[in-house]
């Protein structure tokens, strides 16, 4: 595989560390791979919302089209025995940690082979074998959780880090900071990752947050702002990252994105944003225009091979949708599975007419 | 004129925020988003950003904010997007603004209301379907109230805002649409209900089925059918949940000698457990039958919508149950 | 030998954590300072600094981590300085431990223990003297186990270790100090207790109580008394809040046909109310009169001592009741 | 009254602010008063511990003893318009706001004439009509409600600001931050004031903060470190922060202070500490000996003088004390008595056995 060099265009910021290289290495078939995978994240989120619309799919729902450099890039300096969490935008994330489109795709429709057996639905996907946890509801819980895994995995004494990732609105959670404190005091590996995309639902950063710099919002902990639209420069962050993180303990980092679709399928997204700045940054900052044109500037395939991929792309969405569309709705018992692991002898479980249904486990 | 509740609410909101300027709104995407579920539609327009107040993602602070601002004379109104996320803020709703009266003799008096949708919506999933009526309806220091119609919502919100204690007022997302017909005076600006009074939605001789919020248009269906075969259930509506109206609830089952509960909450501990043992306790020699609860399911919510409907009651669950404690069919159990 | 509840907490503690090395321990000034209440004591020094770990005051963030390093597949034990804390991170153990392992289809566990005094200690007002046994046991996916003698103290707590799911334990400040003669079955380091199984501590043919934790005891000193009367009276000791042994519980009561639940917290929604409404859902027409219960007041807890006597049951108030379900005594309502 | 200017001898550290000026205006009024209050603040803690140990005050306890320059101080420079909530520890400061030793000491036995009624108890000391909103148990809790204190003052458009006083080892605490940030979003006259007696129960500082500069905290909100133990640095601070708050929001105090007594009546407070430490800082930095010291060396008064007062405030403590005593346990309907104070129609409530007691209001 060609050994490339790239110089990512938009300087680090930093708080209280010195910036990593701007000169990132890849490689051909890395950047091809960027490619892919994001191409095939966008048409998984665009399906998904024709799905909602034609009512294969209910409830909420969050896309993550316009965010996908964030997924890639980290993944591409990270191993599965590495972890990660994040919130309910969890759809790319699990794809980026080995699922595939048809476990994302019955667990939108909430059949059975979703990867939470579609008892979890659109917020809460995981990948325990590749340490992936989720998936989580409630803003903010998920930055405790994942310095939980961090402490796991300093308790293992292994050389792996925990990503947790949040939201500029979730960054100003009480419980992030806790959890920044000890995991501070406890040299914890993780990597808070702030995914900026500047709007809570409809909440501009700088009306929820008296200092929307989430890279500094640490204080005593360094922190770096990257370019979150740009795959390399977030591949370049989280590869520094990982190796500050198990020397020193927990890092900051400011993933600079943008989400093109509303917060979630009820809200359409254009009140509280212009229309002018959302096609402004498709057409400047688009994180796979972005890459397709490195990969064409630096010949390493044409724009024919580029087409093929996306067609293979679409085939594979569009196979793994109609296989979620005939995957069965989960066998009713299953409503009474997973209360718990290990069932406590004489075990019952009421339904809604107990009477009617009690199950004993 | 019909109404929906969502207008029923936004409109008490509307003019309680005229009648008293100590009132404000404080709460995620209240303002300039109108509410995530627009209960608090057109209000920054009208009442400004001073009484109409989004705030950062953080329940814990705000709702504190909410509590101190009462303790100071203002009369907060605390949104949550959802009583999910009151969790994060349970602290402050019980240990400062439910024991503040109390453990300061009555120097401190805490006039606030905490305000959103509670309990099961559609496709949601385990962390966004959980009912905190039993929850909060365990604590002294709180009123707990529970919307079903329009006259309610509009009638309790309103008496809520006025009351000067802590209010934690349970909506249901799923009602916010509903339509209900509204007399004239329902609409008055002056309409209170009396906190702590339920109502009888439906008289009826045979059994009494007792519920709240949403469940209360299940059991009025229910009835509607039972009727059709000869079984004419009274069907209460709690309305406040604490205090619990238990007067109005023995008189009745008093009289039908039989009860059915109903809530789409989880069964143990829960607020149908209450009522069957409050009627247990002062009306037992009044029962002909066994009384029966019809509940949410025992487990977290699952996503799958086939799941999902059958972990919370269904109409013909309730109308089962009122048929096995009037003796009219033998309860069978399913395999499961 | 005697022991107290205190130490056979603490050998529990300490067994578990010789026994399995995924078992740590955090919390508030449970490691330097020995526990707050001294449960913890040795086993930073026995155990070292990485598995017996202070943390900041901040109960969202450190049961948050406890909670990820569960799903990671260790074994954490969270100590609540008291349960009144916990509320500041009840979301994490409702929404991030509870439904976990539901919520992934079964791909998550979740094998950590919430511990910590809960409900009333002495002379400690009102924000520190909450019971939550009602609120977590009604959560599916959370097994409660409440102990009340050092037998149970031992055996439920390393059974709740040992469990693969989330366990809230919820110990009993005042109860601490009391000591317990142990057999030697109780001493060994193999000694576990079903989860979900409660225990007939005194058999008794003319009524059935059923309480948890210290209130056990209260029972069995009002079973004492009602000896001298005539009156025998069977005690349960519930020693699981979730799973409820209904089972046990119902039996009893179809042989004595009389039921007194007593509880030190609120009443309503709470597992008094519980235990009467499952008893008279499945053995209605065992009973012979009224079930009853004894609780906590209704009220915040006063701070002065002779309000916060008036606070929580008395065993004259556990007579009182069996009295009444038995007959011997009409009631009559005190004047206040 | 003559006027005095001092100059405090600790320099105010910063965070982001010019430090007040160290040149203090105050009277031999003033420190008179300064040492009157504090020498009846200090007699009061010593007689709650020895009643305390003799059984007559029951449960948790907490003592200000060593900490008084903070209260006074602070008092100095704020009206009973300006409001104050605070922890448990706070007989001191139920004094400052014009509560009297006795309402302290029948709180503190549960008597009829404590400032609750006896209802409260130690922790939970109030005085609405001067703004003091206690007196609060659980940890943190007291910093976001005295926002919405503050958030109220701005509200009614009043020139006043509120003190939230927090401990060093709540300031690790989520909802603080969370609070701050509100606060200074809205810029609310809200002093987020530290009392960092360096200890939280057993925990030193540095064991539960990775940073321990608790006034720079706020990260993007200014601060102002103190010598706590000194009323006049203490008064100028205040002043200073009251000023600044009303033009800006707020501002972070941290106040370096000492607790003699252990963390509450079960804790010797010598496990974690050494004795060395606690008798150095008493003969160094005691700060009613300071304003002993300051008042001789200005001659506003002579030794003897100061004795007189002494004697006087043990009169005083000594017939609150004794008055306590035979202040009546609160009548049995007093149990019932403040659930709410909008009381419902026929509001039953019960007492442990409902069927032999049931209250109707
Ligand atoms: C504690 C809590 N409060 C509120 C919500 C409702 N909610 C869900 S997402 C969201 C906005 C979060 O914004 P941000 O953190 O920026 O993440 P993004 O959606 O932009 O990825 C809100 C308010 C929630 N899920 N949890
Ligand atoms: C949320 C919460 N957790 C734990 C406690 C128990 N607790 C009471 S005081 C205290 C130490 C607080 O230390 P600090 O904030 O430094 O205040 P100080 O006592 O030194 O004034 C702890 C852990 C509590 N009251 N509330
Ligand atoms: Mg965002
Ligand atoms: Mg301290």
């Amino acid at each position: 595989d060609e050994k490339l060099t790239v110089t990512v265009p938009v300087p680090f910021k930093t708080h209280k560390i010195d910036p990593p290289s701007q000169e990132v290495e890849t490689s051909k078939a890395e950047l091809l791979g960027f490619f892919t995978d994001m191409y095939k994240m966008r048409r998984m989120e665009i399906a998904a919302d024709g799905l909602y619309k034609s009512k294969f799919i209910r409830g909420f729902c969050h896309l993550y089209d316009g965010q996908e450099a964030v997924c890639v890039g980290m993944e591409a300096a990270l191993n599965y025995d590495d972890a990660i969490i994040t919130a309910y935008r969890d759809h790319c994330t699990h794809l980026g940690r080995g699922g595939t489109v048809l476990e994302v795709m019955a667990e939108l429709m909430g059949h059975r082979d979703g990867c939470s057996q579609g008892k979890g639905g659109s917020m809460h996907m995981y990948n325990k074998q590749h340490n992936f946890y989720g998936g989580n509801g409630i803003v903010g819980a998920q930055v405790p959780l994942g310095v939980g895994v961090a402490f796991g995995q300093k308790y293992n004494k292994l050389p792996n880090v925990t990503v947790a990732m949040y939201g500029d609105g979730a960054a100003n959670q009480g419980q992030l900071f806790e959890a920044l404190n000890i995991a501070a005091l406890w040299n914890l590996p993780c990597l808070f990752t702030c995914e900026n995309n500047h709007y809570g639902m409809g909440t501009a950063e700088w009306r929820s947050a008296k200092s929307p710099a989430y890279y500094a919002r640490g204080d005593y902990v360094p922190g770096i702002k990257v370019d979150g639209m740009d795959a390399l420069a977030v591949k370049q962050a989280f590869k520094f990252g990982k190796e500050y993180a198990l020397q020193n303990g927990p890092l900051m980092l400011e993933m600079d994105t943008y989400r093109y679709h509303g917060h979630s399928m009820s809200d359409p997204g254009s009140t509280y944003r212009t229309r002018d700045e959302i096609s402004g940054i498709r057409q400047e900052r688009d994180p796979i225009e972005r890459i397709r044109k490195l990969i064409l500037s630096l010949e390493l395939a044409t724009a024919a091979d580029l087409k093929a991929i996306e067609k293979e792309s679409k085939r594979e969405v569009d196979e793994a949708v109609d296989a979620a569309k005939s995957s069965p709705q989960p066998e009713e018992k299953l409503l009474y599975d997973h209360i718990h692991s290990g069932t406590p002898a004489n075990f019952q479980i009421y339904g809604a007419d107990r009477q009617h249904v009690t199950v004993k486990l | 004129t019909k109404m929906t509740v969502r207008e029923g609410l936004n409109s008490a909101l509307d003019e309680e925020m005229a009648y008293d300027d100590k009132v404000f709104i404080i709460g995620e995407e209240v303002g300039e988003y109108q509410g995530a579920y627009k209960i608090t539609k057109g209000l920054l327009q009208k009442y400004g950003p001073e009484r109409v107040r989004d705030t950062p993602i953080t329940e814990a602070g705000f709702t504190g904010l909410g509590v101190g601002a009462a303790f100071y004379g203002l009369k907060p109104i605390v949104e949550f997007m959802t009583f999910n996320f009151a969790m994060q803020a349970i602290d402050h709703i019980i240990n400062s603004a439910a024991k503040s009266h109390y453990m300061s003799g009555g120097q401190l008096t805490v006039p606030i209301v905490f305000r959103g949708p509670n309990g099961a919506a559609a496709g949601v999933a385990a962390q966004h379907s959980q009912c905190f009526a039993a929850w909060y309806g365990s604590c002294p220091g709180l009123k707990v109230l529970a919307p079903y119609s329009v006259e309610d919502a509009r009638g309790l919100m309103k008496a809520a805002i006025r009351d000067p204690d802590p209010v934690v007022f349970l909506e249901n997302e799923i009602m916010y649409g509903e339509s209900f017909a509204v007399s004239k005076e329902v609409l008055d600006p002056n309409f209170l209900l009396p906190i702590g009074k339920a109502k009888i939605e439906r008289e009826g001789s045979d059994v009494t089925l007792v519920s709240f919020s949403k469940m209360v248009g299940f059991c009025l269906k229910a009835a509607e059918e039972l009727e059709k075969e000869g079984i004419s259930a009274e069907v209460i509506n709690l309305r406040s949940i604490r205090p619990l109206d238990r007067e109005t609830i023995n008189k009745s089952v008093r009289k039908t000698s039989r009860l059915v509960a109903v809530e789409e909450g989880w069964p143990q501990h829960g607020v149908a457990s209450e009522v069957i043992a409050s009627v247990t306790e002062d009306s037992f020699e009044y029962l002909d039958a066994a009384p029966e609860r019809i509940t949410g399911a025992d487990v977290p919510m699952p996503y799958a919508a086939n799941l999902e409907k059958m972990a919370v009651p269904q109409i013909p669950d309730i109308i089962r149950a009122v048929k096995r404690v009037c003796y009219r069919e033998v309860p069978q159990q399913k395999a499961a």
